[in-house]
């Protein structure tokens, strides 16, 4: 089949001949097409089915607001569900399939739905389906589910790449007809920065889909040749294919820029789509307006369509919806596409007017007064029937009807922001009345129905909104275009038994509202949510307001007292993909990696994910086949001699200043005022509510200035409310704060030979002995020949221990060094694993048992919160329910019988108790086997734990069929003296 | 150079830098450069302008501003903070050396080892950036100089020569996602 | 009218034209013995049980636009009682426990449907963590499920497990968890209040609270005084209004969360998937459109509307940890004004002014909390005493430090 | 949402991190004999207005100021911007 709907003219490229298929079969179109305009060249007018009833459609508009013709584009990992075929340009070789529908779409099994439709009126499964109760969920809703839903996704990743990218303009025009046009001239020849973004790939608007003429010229090639100026000038930037999705606060609107859409796959390297965030001083929505469709029975039938869709694809595309076409209309715009079509030689065999006053025309039989009926044809039009107005009823072949029942300016974007519009008798729909403050609207969008009014007041409101940001600008002389009104009398439905659709995609018809009505469901949200009007993938562009006019008809109310149609973002669907961006998959967030990762590397590391950082959770050996094996050989490696492990994660914050020290003083809840020059402390940080928030070391490297570390998890928040303190809570104290986290390498170097090892880095000059260096010395040093560092006694594992510090971008050498220099220690590196089972054999609380509900008391660390102060949280920590008698102890717990285990998150439940609630006697924090112990140990809050030594309870993991005898125990499992550290 | 047995690695993590060369963008990674932070101390004011203009005999740059003279290149990072940037051949131990001109006047902190640096040169180094960050690059003047996000990693960009010359400073753990995210992005316009 | 499957068949075959107002827009009376104020879910729902379970009398439900316009009609569906703490748990699976046999107690098809909820777990820290939760589910009397990645690809193979940012390492499953079609249970508690003899007072906005000698006597209303012997408040993220007009502060504040649907699609998603690496969980509609949502926008508002940022990290969410979704579309977001309280559990309490009762604090865990929520401010309204799974909601808990933090965020409500 | 910071002019506020009510900077006196009372009141209750709000902003991803924003809660329109030091000392707090 060949094209044989095709017109003269048009604005396709006839020398580019495009092969397509839909559902298998394959056609011909041109460059220039849309997979509708092609279909319907090739005669083809079915496109697809109904949500509800699976009724046979075919395209009702030419544009984004689509309610019937969607198709799964595409084929494999890229097909598309629910994309629009009168918006989706035509490429060569394009694959489209028609969607919810079986076995065929000309046969559908679920078609059956709509011989059922009595049984299936809105709203009729909220009275149903409850017995037996099971019922709904074992039989029912699966039935429901499996005949739910339009397209289906491929199941595979999209394998296209998105990107997101940021704009800046004085103004942002919203559509390129004649309004937007004239607007962006103006503002352009003003020397503004302008954004024209456009929807269609084509500058224009309806100035592409008719006839009228600007300033003497078609009005197409009048658009053209202001492209061609625009495009000239380096101020103005033309976005084609981009639809402005949102208006959100202060002036910032989503684009989608649909970059490769036109083309069979992205070229190499470049995105499908891109994300625009527009930063705009000033908005201008020239959007335009939506024909409306006249509900009647049947009204869905493949080949009726919007009587200035029937124009579009005749004048823009070339393509005949039929070859015998009827109009029905209730206004002289309707009128005009009986002119048109009848000048590219289609047959119009009769216009029904419902006015009985409306002008004339010379093309086919004339019915004024008059209204269609009905329609026949199921899966194409062949017949309507016409409704005198004498009353009488005659019946007229064709196969094409165009409707029109006026247009809605396109309100969309004012509405974002929650602003309704206003009812305009003029044209009998809304208009915008407020709008977001930097936005006006011109054209159509505006109520400005005729060409010249959107050309002079496009230009005029360009002039306006470029003042208000102090520029100026001259609105030139309006070209010469129609200017005739389109004199619309409201008409909504035809008064018929049978259903007469007006939500066509999601199968809402006039009965169905009274319905609504008569249920008491009469708001515009009650009646949306009820009868689903205007919810489907078109947002109810071509239903909304015919809906509302019909409630507005059984309330008795006007339309404007009924309700108003409120739209939300996105102005049209916008796919996962675009919002993402690039941030999916392994990009999801970046990745930190420490300065040892490159060396962790080329020692078969296993890294893990601790936020954003790659850290090395444990490095394998050649023979070690668990991971077990490789952590214990590191922890008793460690413990017997020496380990080496990257802490650079950890955040370190410089705090400088003459009251460096009274500012800690009150961020940490013990005392610091008197910390000594070359010496380090625990510091334990509460929230302002008493519960502990972070703790770490803080080294006093001179009389002004310390380096504070935070756990790596915190190290953000922390200098956040350090900041906080800093300038809101104590503004004068002279202190200042700065991150230093990635400026240092910092390497624990742990073990009863840590010393002599580093005797070997550190510079002779610097004398690290127990007597010139003791536990929690801290001070800076030169290593390996000079190199500027800091070297820190402090200890995580409970061993003899320093953290040394180097710069950053030595780190890799350091360890490389350190490594050397152990070697006749048999020195190992060790990962997080390790750290974290030598830190709860030593009983060091971590991110497990500072969880953000803890208090000091918790941690058994009440006595640390001084009262001789004021510090961050000291007051609230003195509140009762974090200091009752029983509270919570950080205690440990081993096995009692040393063979068996238990999980981190188990709960514990006294012997004699029953396992349930009301017996929680606290939970397990963390876990680990201990090497040195030979068997597992863990550290949890317990109920008044501290005086509950040498007891046992029981640690129970319904979840996962663990319940384990425990015996409560000091937290300290390893040299609890502390004298290993103190070597 | 201090005369130690360490060997630098870059923030890419080789030896050498790492230079890029798509469509009309050049993207390079510095590591020539050595970093300090300056914070002026409470109630310091007039020693810390004297030291300032010791050291860089300069006008300190206000707020979304950078300034060169000589060695010294500083940007404005927070109220009474700036970055000072010098050649890591000459200044490595750049905190020392301003920590002899400010004595108590400043809060000094070393930052070399923190950050590195990527500069975009071309026409499409406008574009590039578009597609990563909110900041109006478009209109960064010559010296022009903010802190912003990329990709989630926050960053410094200043703007070296309009349009067409921008240093990205980010943390040096990231670097290698932050060169990714340029890439991707010249790719794109390339 | 009693609604059945034969009803329906009857109507169709006799044109539908049997069907009653599903519920009577009622004229407000002089008097009542207790006024709800807010026709949303909680408050329809403590309407219903005051009536239907309390035996009270004399009910009235104020509403300022058409009832179920708040939150109840504005979420994400879901239905569950995965909780940590014992002040949280008991009350959420109460809930839960009333969904189960709620449609047969109002004759209503809320579609509640339990397809199960499942979070999935990134780190061994974050695995800790719900398998605590998952205990404290189990000893509560709720079930919970711990899946391990293996049983996970089993059952949900489309999931990002190969190139992840933050592999998947398992997840916590509810399988009695699930989600209602929410603006039904609006309707069928509506109904339900209504058929027990409620007034459902809808475009009636309260503008005051009305006292004498410190006890609250009625309500001031855009359409008159309405006098009560008991006043309860259930207006969500209104609350701090509501009780602004009686000069008190609350440990609330207002924000806005948006919520997400997109195109209809065929089915693809079993249950209610939560990513634990970032803020998205998504489930599928009987319409096939996905719902889905994330985290608040983080800054006070009124206004039933958000910004960018947050739904694009939303969407970066989804394809972290489904990338199939790449190319189906988002098709409506919208935005609900959450009541966030600064522990994020809720209050259900007496206020220090007499015949003036509380309900409020609901973070974004309203829409599940509905009939327990009704359930317990009805047993407070009627017998002044709470219900035992709700005795920890009460206002004092912040001054005494019992607070209820179940993510440890502390008094900060846009981190719960 | 764009907040104009009063030394950088228009900044998306996706740079920023929120906190809450300025009246979190008026932190009580640990001192007073209702302290609990008074921090209670301090980091628990709320306003909440529905209108104009003055709240802290931290410009985590620029400048790190905390700032005052004046912004109302229904529209979401912002009517003035201050640096959170500027306005702690005039409320008279120091060190």
């Amino acid at each position: 089949m060949t094209q044989n709907n095709r017109l003269e003219g048009g604005l396709i490229d006839r020398s580019k001949t495009l092969r397509f298929t839909f559902d298998g079969k394959t056609y011909q179109g041109h460059q220039g097409d849309t997979i509708a305009s092609a279909l319907l060249a090739n005669d083809v007018r079915l496109m697809g089915r109904s949500f509800k009833y699976h009724r046979p459609r075919g395209p009702l508009t030419a544009g984004s607001e689509e309610p019937n013709a969607l198709v799964e584009l595409r084929e494999g990992n890229r097909q598309e569900p629910n994309t629009r075929a009168t918006t989706a340009e035509l490429f060569d070789g394009l694959s489209a399939k028609s969607q919810n529908r079986w076995p065929s779409l000309s046969f559908d099994a679920m078609g059956v739905n709509d011989l059922l439709s009595p049984f299936f009126a809105a709203g009729f499964y909220y009275k149903t389906f409850m017995w037996p109760k099971a019922f709904w969920e074992k039989l029912y809703e699966p039935i429901i589910r499996r005949a739910a839903g339009l397209g289906s996704l491929s199941m595979e990743a999209d394998p296209d790449v998105y990107d997101k990218g940021f704009l800046h303009c004085d103004l942002l025009i919203i559509g390129a007809g004649p309004a937007g046009l004239s607007a962006a001239l103006t503002a352009g020849r003003a020397g503004a920065r302008v954004i024209l973004a456009e929807e269609d790939f084509l500058l224009g608007g309806r100035l592409n889909a008719e006839t009228f003429e600007i300033a003497g010229m078609a009005g197409h090639a009048w658009a053209a040749q202001t492209q061609a100026e625009l495009a000239s000038m380096d101020n103005v930037r033309i976005m084609t294919r981009t639809a402005i999705l949102g208006a959100f606060d202060h002036g910032i609107y989503g684009a989608l820029e649909r970059v490769s859409d036109h083309l069979a796959v992205p070229a190499a390297g470049k995105p499908r789509q891109t994300l625009w965030r527009i930063y705009a001083k000033r908005t201008m929505l020239c959007a335009g307006a939506v024909e409306r469709p006249i509900a009647f029975k049947n009204n869905d039938r493949p080949g009726i369509m919007l009587s200035g869709a029937l124009r579009t694809y005749a004048n823009r595309y070339a393509a005949a919806a039929g070859q015998t076409v009827a109009l029905f209309t209730n206004n002289d715009d309707g009128l005009r596409s009986a002119a048109d079509l009848a000048a590219k030689g289609v047959d119009v065999v009769a216009v029904i007017d419902t006015r009985a006053d409306g002008p004339s025309v010379q093309a086919g039989a004339h019915f004024k007064g008059a209204q269609v009926v009905d329609a026949g044809g199921k899966l194409g039009l062949n017949t309507i029937t016409i409704k005198l107005a004498n009353g009488q009823t005659t019946r007229i072949n064709c196969t094409a009807l165009g409707v029109s029942g006026g247009w809605n300016p396109n309100v969309h974007l004012t509405s974002h922001q929650r602003s309704t519009p206003k009812w305009d008798e003029k044209i009998a729909a809304f208009v915008p009345e407020s709008t977001p403050a930097e936005m006006s609207v011109a054209g159509a969008a505006n109520g400005d129905m005729s060409t010249h009014a959107a050309l002079a007041n496009g230009a005029k409101q360009a002039v306006t909104a470029l003042k208000d940001i102090g520029i100026k600008a001259t609105a030139g002389r309006t070209p010469k275009a129609e200017d005739e009104p389109i004199n619309v009398s409201p008409f909504w439905y035809v008064e018929h038994k049978g259903r007469a659709w007006v939500d066509q995609q999601n199968d809402v018809t006039v009965k169905d509202i009274k319905l609504s009505h008569q249920e008491g469901f009469r708001s515009v949200e009650h009646l949306k949510r009820y009868t689903t009007l205007g919810m489907a993938t078109d947002q109810g562009k071509t239903a909304n307001v015919p809906g509302l006019a019909i409630m507005a008809e059984m309330t008795g109310k006007s339309i404007p007292d009924t309700g108003t149609t409120m739209f939300r973002p996105p102005y049209a669907p916008t796919s996962f993909g675009a919002f993402a961006g690039r941030h999916r998959d392994e990009d999801f967030r970046p990745i930190r990696k420490t300065p040892s990762h490159k060396w962790a590397e080329e020692h078969d590391a296993v890294f893990v994910e601790t936020g954003m950082w790659l850290r090395a959770q444990w490095f394998p050996k050649p023979g070690e086949t668990h991971w077990r094996e490789s952590v214990d050989r590191e922890v008793l490696a460690t413990r017997k001699s020496v380990g080496i492990c990257d802490v650079t994660t950890l955040g370190k914050i410089d705090v400088q200043g003459t009251d460096a020290a009274t500012f800690l003083n009150r961020v940490y809840c013990n005392a610091f005022a008197k910390l000594a020059v070359g010496k380090t402390r625990y510091g334990l940080m509460l929230r302002e509510d008493g519960i502990a928030m972070d703790d770490g070391t803080t080294a006093r490297l001179s009389e002004n200035q310390f380096v504070m570390t935070t756990t790596t998890a915190n190290a953000v928040p922390v200098f956040r409310h350090l900041e906080f303190c800093r300038q809101c809570a104590w503004p004068d104290l002279d202190v200042q704060l700065i991150s230093t986290t990635e400026a240092w390498a910092q390497y624990a170097v742990a073990g009863p030979n840590s010393r002599k090892l580093l005797q070997k880095i550190v510079d002779k000059d610097f004398d690290i002995s127990n007597e010139e260096f003791p536990f929690m010395g801290c001070g800076e040093i030169t290593v390996c020949g000079g190199l500027r560092a800091r070297l820190f006694r402090i200890s995580f594992s409970g061993e003899l221990a320093f953290e040394i510090a180097v710069p950053t971008r030595y780190g890799d050498s350091m360890m490389r060094a350190l490594m050397e220099a152990g070697e006749e220690f048999d020195v190992v590196p060790y990962g997080t694993e390790a750290l974290g089972v030598m830190r709860i054999e030593k009983g060091h609380a971590a991110g497990n048992e500072l969880n953000g509900t803890t208090t000091a008391l918790n941690l058994g660390m009440g006595r640390m919160v001084s009262k001789k102060k004021d510090s961050i949280g000291s007051t609230l920590s003195e509140r009762e329910g974090l200091n009752q008698a029983d509270a919570l102890n950080l205690v440990g717990f081993k096995p009692v019988n040393s063979d068996e285990t238990f999980s981190a998150g188990s709960h514990f439940i006294n012997s004699d108790a029953q396992a349930n609630a009301a017996n929680d006697q606290g939970y397990m924090t963390s876990v680990c086997y201990s090497p040195n112990l030979g068997h597992t140990i863990g550290l949890g809050y317990l109920k008044d734990g501290a005086n509950r030594m040498g007891e046992t309870t029981r640690a129970v993991n319904p979840l996962m069929g663990e319940e384990t005898e425990v015996e409560i125990v000091s937290a300290h499992f390893i040299d609890p003296e502390g004298e290993r550290l103190r070597a | 150079m201090l005369k130690h047995s360490l060997k630098p690695l870059t923030p890419l993590g080789s030896d050498e830098p790492d230079s890029t060369v798509i469509g009309n963008l050049k993207i390079t990674e510095r590591d020539d450069f050595s970093f300090a932070s300056i914070a002026q101390r409470d109630g310091k004011s007039r020693p810390f302008a004297a030291a300032a203009k010791r050291a860089f005999n300069l006008k300190l740059p206000g707020p979304g501003q950078s300034a060169s003279n000589g060695d010294y290149t500083l940007f404005w990072s927070s109220p009474e903070q700036w970055f000072v940037e010098a050649p890591m051949a000459t200044h490595e131990d750049i905190a020392s050396i301003l920590k002899a001109e400010f004595e108590e006047s400043a809060s000094i902190t070393e930052q070399s080892g923190g950050w590195c640096r990527f500069d975009l040169e071309g026409d499409a180094s406008v574009s590039t950036l578009e597609r990563l960050c909110a900041v109006d690059t478009a209109m960064m003047t010559d010296q022009a100089a903010t802190r912003s996000v990329i990709e989630h990693i926050g960053v410094f960009i200043v703007c070296r020569s309009a349009g067409q010359y921008f240093s990205i400073y980010g943390p040096r753990s990231s670097a290698g996602s932050l060169h990714h995210a340029l890439v991707s992005a010249a790719k794109s316009v390339a | 009218m009693r609604y059945s499957g034969f009803r329906v068949i009857k109507e169709a075959l006799t044109g539908h034209k049997g069907w009653k107002p599903t519920w009577r827009d009622a004229e407000p009376q002089p008097e009542y013995d207790i006024i709800i104020i807010g026709g949303g879910g909680h408050g329809l729902a403590t309407a219903y049980y005051l009536a239907k379970q309390f035996g009270q009398k004399r009910i009235a439900v104020v509403e300022k636009g058409w009832i179920g316009g708040g939150n109840v009609g504005r979420n994400t569906t879901i239905i569950r009682s995965n909780y940590m703490l014992d002040g949280n748990e008991p009350f959420y699976e109460f809930s839960l426990k009333l969904w189960e046999g709620l449609e047969q107690d109002f004759n209503y098809n809320a579609m509640v449907s339990q397809r199960g909820i499942l979070n999935l777990i990134h780190s061994d820290p974050q695995r800790d963590a719900f398998v605590r939760r998952g205990n404290a589910m189990i000893l509560n009397g709720a079930d919970a499920e711990y899946l391990s990645r293996e049983q996970l690809q089993e059952e949900l193979p489309f999931l990002n497990y190969d190139n992840a940012r933050f592999p998947i390492k398992g997840g916590l499953a509810q399988r009695r968890g699930g989600t209602v079609r929410h603006d039904a249970v609006a309707w069928g508690y509506a109904r339900g209040a209504d058929q027990h003899g409620v007034d459902i007072i809808q475009n009636c906005e309260v503008k005051g609270i009305r006292q004498k000698n410190g006890k609250a006597i009625g309500v001031e209303t855009s359409r008159g005084f309405i006098g009560a012997k008991k006043i309860g408040c259930a207006v969500a993220g209104n609350s701090s209004r509501i009780m602004g007009m009686v000069n008190r502060k609350l440990p609330i504040e207002s924000h806005v969360l948006q919520a997400f649907v997109s195109e209809g699609l065929k089915p693809v998603l079993p249950g209610v998937i939560t990513f634990g690496a970032g803020h998205f969980y998504v489930s599928q509609s009987d319409k096939g459109g996905l719902v889905f949502g994330g985290d608040i926008d983080g800054y006070n508002s009124y206004a039933q509307r958000g910004n960018l940022p947050v739904v694009e990290d939303v969407c970066e969410g989804g394809m972290a940890i489904m990338p199939m979704i790449g190319r189906a579309r988002v098709l409506r977001m919208w935005g609900g004004v959450m009541d966030m309280s600064m522990d994020g559990s809720p209050i259900i309490d007496k206020t220090d002014i007499e015949g003036l009762y509380f309900n409020g604090g609901w973070c974004y865990g309203g829409f599940k909390a509905t009939p327990a929520s009704g359930w317990c401010f009805a047993h407070l309204l009627a017998k002044d005493e709470p219900h035992e799974t709700a005795t920890a909601y009460r206002f004092d808990r912040f001054h005494k430090g019992l607070m209820i933090d179940e993510k440890g965020m502390g008094a900060q409500p846009n981190l719960h | 949402m764009i907040i104009n910071h009063p030394l950088l002019g228009p900044r998306d506020s996706q740079e920023f991190t929120y906190l809450g009510d300025m009246s979190l900077i008026n932190r009580p006196d640990w001192e007073a004999d209702d302290a609990v009372d008074q921090f209670h009141e301090y980091l628990y209750l709320r306003d909440n207005p529905a209108g104009e709000h003055k709240e802290l902003w931290f410009h985590e991803q620029g400048d790190r100021s905390w700032l005052v924003v004046t912004r109302n809660t229904l529209t979401h329109d912002i009517t003035k911007v201050e640096i959170a030091k500027d306005i702690a000392r005039q409320m008279g707090r120091s060190k």
